[in-house]
């Protein structure tokens, strides 16, 4: 790749409570302003990867025992979560973590806690263009807003600390097909207009592949195939075990799915 | 004939039955057997008054203890009105031997169904509040039940307390350290066993189902307040029946020693024992018992052969001390308590000799 | 059908016979926060069927949900289930009178096994009481074998023989998922209700939870309600659909009717069809 | 008429002592969720620093005063890093246990230390703050307790309503790994709210030993009256727990008025329960938001 590299994991291995393995040697790499699609089963470790990076292991008595993970050059690994996300790693958790009894404006200005001390009016404006229907909701608990609402608040709210690397967990998780594609609309705006890299983990990986530049398969704690969206795309596992068959001819009956499938060539 | 089995290594079991069994191995089974005729037949034949005095006192406390895991370890409510539950018992025991002349063994279980009544009523609070809320809404049953045993003058006969009248059994007195052991423990076993056994029943579900999330249980048909005064139920009724075993052991009763801080220690009690765990009851209550005994036999013999009698007066509070500091102690090094410790060491020991 | 894995006694209790799961909202209303969350909603669900709900989020699909099983209180109209008014009735109730659930963010007990979970489901058709429970007598033991059977044949279906002993918090998520629906079917519920019971599973995880949410309308007959997102799979199996839009109905019928219709497609589907 | 006037002042200067006690307590709870038994005994440890710095080496007022703060800043400090710290993420009651045990701890070591009589300050508020209003006359200690009542009442309510730092505080206490992947410094905000409230409770320690003399076990008690006036008010509420107290103080000098000394005691926590059954989460707390 020509690009400048901003991320470089390389064979990493991650244990939980000193013997729980997730992560046996996994190795991926973002190029500087792209963004990159992490996808596989639910279990695989894509979230335990993205914990791994931004330092939130940690607090789950995990540990990244094996490998290097690299920032700009700089070794991250096992760095406790402050000293993290003070670089411009910022992770939007899975299943939209919210401040239940913060307002929605509040909750955004926590996202400054990087940035303590400089203006945020600004970045509140611009959270606010981008998600219009927050606006609306400024003063609302966010503990009674609509998942939507909640999904685009947290997104918003890893915007507002600038961030150079932003990891998004599941940003689609338990949305309308509409607001998925509105979020990922956003994330390529993100992308795009502020130059920030993005690693995005999605169960959903049409359209994760659709606004992604690269992207990794993950199975079982490894990386099991990578490549440039376009040609992921065109994989014929990926295509039967992640796209499915949608795409090429609509609606399949689900009444005759067999009991059995054939498995993953590479597990 | 079927295989005796001295320990598990894999899984042997031919029927669902088996897995219901309280002890996994035969092997487990013949040691409790074994402890049980220690405890009721060598212990009382070769322990001097004062051990069965600790001994009795421990078995008391730990009836109480083993009621308010099922509370605060199983069904996730922490109540510190305990220590006034116990007293409740202690009073209501008492109260109907002096007064009615309820025989010993009827005056037991009545106590402690009438404590189990008074609980349900300190408990009805938990209909609407949770958590910390519910906590300190039992602190405050605690006090009213304190003040209730001062002031009702006429029937607690105030701060001068009741003179419980001569404990007896089919006409046999109980007038020894030694007669006691065997009600003392046999009560304790008796009211393990039957802990023991809600627990693996329905009814010992339904409460970690609540305590987990309730909303959840809820949606499985737990009626959730029934069971929360369920479970307020039957730890008063633990707290009551050891209560009035306190009174007839300690023949007088005075409201003074059911305070906040006897609240206190049984909860310093069951979490130094491990919550959820039913033996991590009576460790914790061993624990904390010999604890408060070593403690004050360190004060007395520092006042007895300290020179200057100012030092005893100081001494005294460094006791308070010492005793806050091994529950922070504990519960900073071992917060899953003395029953993962004995866990840890049982499982060592099973493999012995061919460990690793 | 025959199917090679076990056949749960449970869906086999009354044979030749199907059990009766009407249901019937009539002006179903609903407000809190100031907002109108349900706005007149009428919607019938009938025996047998497999009904599913729709809209984009905040709509009130959940709801919808928490009002027929009791965990909202309708400020206006009725729910009636087999002829019986269960408007306002407390959950634990409607779980006996026969509405079983899951729920959207996985409500499962953590800390206890898949086996100790499901188990408390069974709660309901428990029958010995407190004293009998106390001494654990041969009754309890009885009863405590059957249940166990009959969820060891539920396991078997749900193809979850090898994880019956985990805690359910060291299980990935599509599992804890199967797990739920596991423990709502073990309450032997007339109407099964699903709150997203395939969101965040991956597309080999969502086949086999299809399988099963299949075999279990057309085989067994279980009356459902199934609020998702994935088109594909609620176009797929659903016999009829509602759409909710702020709180209103905005359409209903079958599949292709709701797939092309306008109001649809301008709320919730989008103008390229599926994804 | 007099006396129901006295009564009246009275209870109202309780009340703000009690509320200036609870807000200290409040400021734990809404950072960390921790229920503080010992927080009795840090109003006497700073009470009691004051007394050494005051009485036995002499220093002056407004230095000893500063002194004491800061000391008592830093003692919640280490009091966390100790014992609050190994504890983060383990159950609510073992938190609360353990918040039992140091007080125990405190307790023991502060008799041992200074024992169990009474001990008095030097006087050195100035006349001229005595109030009269009419036949009642008000002494400056309490006037003292009103205004920094007041103050600490305005300086919270903004600090957790507007301020940067409140609102990471409160993001923690809702969220906490929520907090932390966004960078809120979760250890460090923990270590500032005890040291804080520490602070806090220092000063109250100070106004209550100024009005009645200090006394380790007094002081304790009060700390124990702080539950019914932070419960009343909702664990969270700063504002509530300033009406709650002054509800409570004068509750007991009501009843003990007119009623009964003895029942004066136990009336918070009738009025309490009362209360809860009607308001679950006080007068004034946040409700538990829950969504299925």
């Amino acid at each position: 790749m020509t690009t400048e590299q901003k991320l470089l994991i390389n064979n990493i291995s991650v244990v939980y409570s000193d013997v729980i393995q997730v992560l046996k040697g996994v190795s991926l790499s973002i190029a500087d302003k792209q963004i990159v699609t992490l996808v596989g089963s639910n279990g695989a470790g894509k979230t335990t990867t993205l914990k791994a990076i931004s330092g939130l292991l940690k607090p789950e008595n995990g540990k990244v025992t094996e490998g290097s993970i690299e920032f700009k050059g700089k070794s991250i690994q096992n760095l406790p979560p402050e000293a993290i996300t003070r670089q411009g790693i910022i992770q939007v958790l899975e299943g939209r973590q919210e401040f239940k009894y913060l307002t929605v404006e509040e909750n955004l200005r926590v996202g400054t806690a990087t940035r303590f001390g400089k203006p945020y009016h600004k970045d509140l404006e611009r959270v606010y263009e981008l998600f219009p229907a927050l606006a609306r909701r400024k003063k609302t608990l966010s503990g009674f807003c609509s998942g939507g609402e909640l999904q685009m608040m947290v997104i918003g709210r890893a915007i507002m600390a600038h961030p150079d690397l932003l990891l998004l967990d599941e940003p689609s998780l338990g949305l309308a097909p509409l607001l998925v594609r509105e979020i990922f609309r956003i994330i390529r705006r993100v992308n795009v207009e502020q130059q920030t890299t993005i690693l995005v983990v999605e169960q959903n990986t049409n359209m994760a592949l659709q606004i992604a530049h690269y992207g990794y398969v993950m199975e079982n704690g490894k990386i099991v195939l990578e490549g440039n969206a376009e040609d992921l795309k065109e994989n014929p596992d990926v295509k039967e075990f992640y796209l499915g068959t949608a795409g090429t001819q609509g609606i399949k009956s689900y009444h005759n799915l067999k009991s059995y499938k054939r498995r993953k060539r590479w597990l | 004939m079927r295989k005796l089995h001295y320990h598990l290594c894999g899984n042997y079991k031919e029927s669902y039955e088996e897995e219901l069994a309280i002890f996994e191995t035969d092997f487990g089974r013949t040691w409790m057997l074994i402890g049980i005729f220690v405890l009721l037949v060598v212990i009382p034949l070769t322990g001097s008054s004062y051990t069965l005095y600790i001994l009795n006192t421990i078995g008391i406390y730990s009836i109480a203890a083993i009621g308010l895991n099922l509370l605060i370890g199983f069904t996730g409510q922490i109540s510190m009105g305990h220590g006034a539950f116990f007293g409740v018992g202690a009073y209501a025991a008492a109260v109907m031997t002096t007064r009615m002349g309820v025989p010993l063994l009827i005056a037991l279980p009545m106590a402690g169904v009438f404590t189990a009544v008074v609980g349900m009523l300190f408990g009805i609070p938990s209909l609407r509040l949770k958590h910390l809320y519910l906590t300190i809404a039992t602190l405050a049953g605690q006090f009213i039940i304190e003040y209730i045993l001062v002031q009702w003058e006429g029937v607690t006969g105030g701060a001068e307390g009741i003179a419980v009248s001569n404990a007896s059994i089919f006409g046999i007195e109980l007038d020894s350290d030694h007669a006691f052991f065997f009600l003392i423990f046999i009560s304790l076993i008796v009211l393990t066993w039957v802990m023991v056994n809600l627990i693996r029943t329905r009814f010992g579900r339904a409460l970690v189902a609540i305590r987990d999330n309730d909303r959840a249980a809820e949606g499985m048909g737990i009626p959730i307040f029934k069971y929360k005064l369920l479970a307020f139920g039957i730890s008063s009724f633990y707290a009551g029946f050891a209560g009035a075993l306190f009174a007839f052991y300690m023949m007088t009763i005075t409201p003074e020693p059911f305070n906040m801080w006897l609240s206190i220690e049984f909860i310093a009690m069951i979490i130094i024992g491990g919550l959820g765990s039913v033996s991590g009851a009576i460790f914790g209550t061993i624990f904390i018992v010999s604890l408060s005994e070593i403690l004050s036999m360190i004060t007395e013999f520092l006042m007895n052969y300290g020179s200057a009698s100012d030092l005893s007066i100081t001494i005294a509070p460094l006791r308070e001390f010492i005793f806050g500091l091994s529950i922070v102690l504990f519960i900073i090094f071992e917060p899953k308590g003395l029953a993962e410790i004995w866990r840890i060491v049982r499982s060592n020991f099973r493999l012995w000799p061919f460990s690793y | 059908m025959k199917t090679f894995r076990g056949e749960p006694s449970i869906f086999r209790s009354d044979p030749g016979h199907t059990v009766r799961s009407d249901l019937e909202l009539s002006d179903l209303t609903l407000k809190f926060g100031g907002i109108t969350a349900l706005n007149r909603i009428n919607l019938k669900i009938n025996t047998g069927e497999l009904v599913g709900i729709i809209g984009p989020n905040g709509a009130g699909k959940t709801s919808l949900l928490n009002c027929i099983t009791g965990y909202y209180k309708p400020q206006k109209g009725s729910i009636v289930f087999n002829g019986q008014d269960v408007t306002g009735m407390a959950t634990h109730h409607l779980t006996k009178v026969g509405i079983g659930r899951t729920f959207q963010n996985i409500e499962l007990f953590s800390g206890m096994s898949v086996l100790s979970n499901m188990l408390l489901a069974r709660n309901l058709h428990c029958r010995y009481n407190l004293a009998k429970a106390a001494i654990f007598s041969r009754s309890v033991r009885q009863e405590e074998v059957h249940h166990r059977q009959v969820l060891e044949e539920l396991i078997d279906f749900l193809e979850m023989q090898s994880i019956r002993k985990e805690p359910v918090g060291s299980l990935p998520y599509g599992m804890r998922k199967r797990v739920e629906l596991g423990r709502a079917l073990a309450l032997e519920p007339q109407l099964l209700v699903l709150d997203e019971p395939l969101a965040g599973m991956t597309l080999e995880e969502k086949e086999d939870m299809v399988r099963f949410l299949v075999e279990i309308n057309t085989t067994w007959k279980q009356t459902m309600i199934l609020v998702e997102h994935d088109m594909s799979i609620v176009m797929g199996i659903c016999q009829r659909i509602a759409v909710l839009d702020f709180g209103i109905k905005i359409a209903e019928g079958d599949p292709k009717t709701v797939q092309n219709h306008p109001e649809v497609i301008k709320a919730y589907l989008g103008e390229t069809a599926l994804i | 008429m007099s006396f129901f006037l006295h009564l009246l002042v009275n209870g109202l200067s309780l009340g703000f002592l009690y509320a200036l006690s609870a807000l200290g307590f409040v400021m734990i709870y809404k950072s960390s969720s921790v229920l503080n038994f010992a927080h009795g005994e840090l109003m006497a440890a700073g009470a009691f620093l004051f007394l050494v710095l005051t009485t036995w080496a002499e220093l002056p007022i407004p230095l000893a005063f500063i002194l004491t703060l800061s000391g008592c800043f830093l003692l919640g400090f280490v009091i966390e890093r100790l014992f609050l710290r190994p504890l983060i993420g383990e159950d609510l009651i073992q938190v609360i246990m353990l918040t039992v045990g140091m007080a125990a701890m405190f307790k023991g070591l502060l008799l041992f230390i200074f024992g169990g009589d009474i001990h008095q300050y030097p006087s050195f508020l100035p006349e001229a703050m005595n109030l009269h209003l009419g036949i009642i006359q008000i002494p400056s200690v309490y006037v003292a307790t009103f205004i920094i009542g007041i103050l600490f009442l305005v300086m919270f309510g903004f600090f957790f309503k507007y301020s940067s730092q409140g609102i990471y505080m409160r993001s923690v206490a809702d969220n906490q790994p929520a907090a932390m992947s966004l960078g809120v410094h979760v250890r460090r905000v923990f270590a500032l709210s005890w040291a804080i409230a520490a602070m806090v409770a220092a000063m109250s320690g100070i106004v209550l030993g100024i009005i009645n003399g200090i006394n380790v076990h007094e002081l304790s008690s009060i700390g124990l009256k702080v539950f019914p006036v932070v419960i009343l008010g909702g664990l969270d509420s700063i504002g509530g727990a300033i009406l709650a107290g002054v509800i409570i103080g004068l509750l007991e000098t009501f009843t003990g008025g007119y009623i009964s000394t003895s029942l004066r005691e136990i009336i918070p926590y009738v009025v309490l329960v009362v209360i809860l059954m009607v308001k679950p989460y006080g007068l004034f707390g946040l409700k538990e938001i829950e969504r299925v």
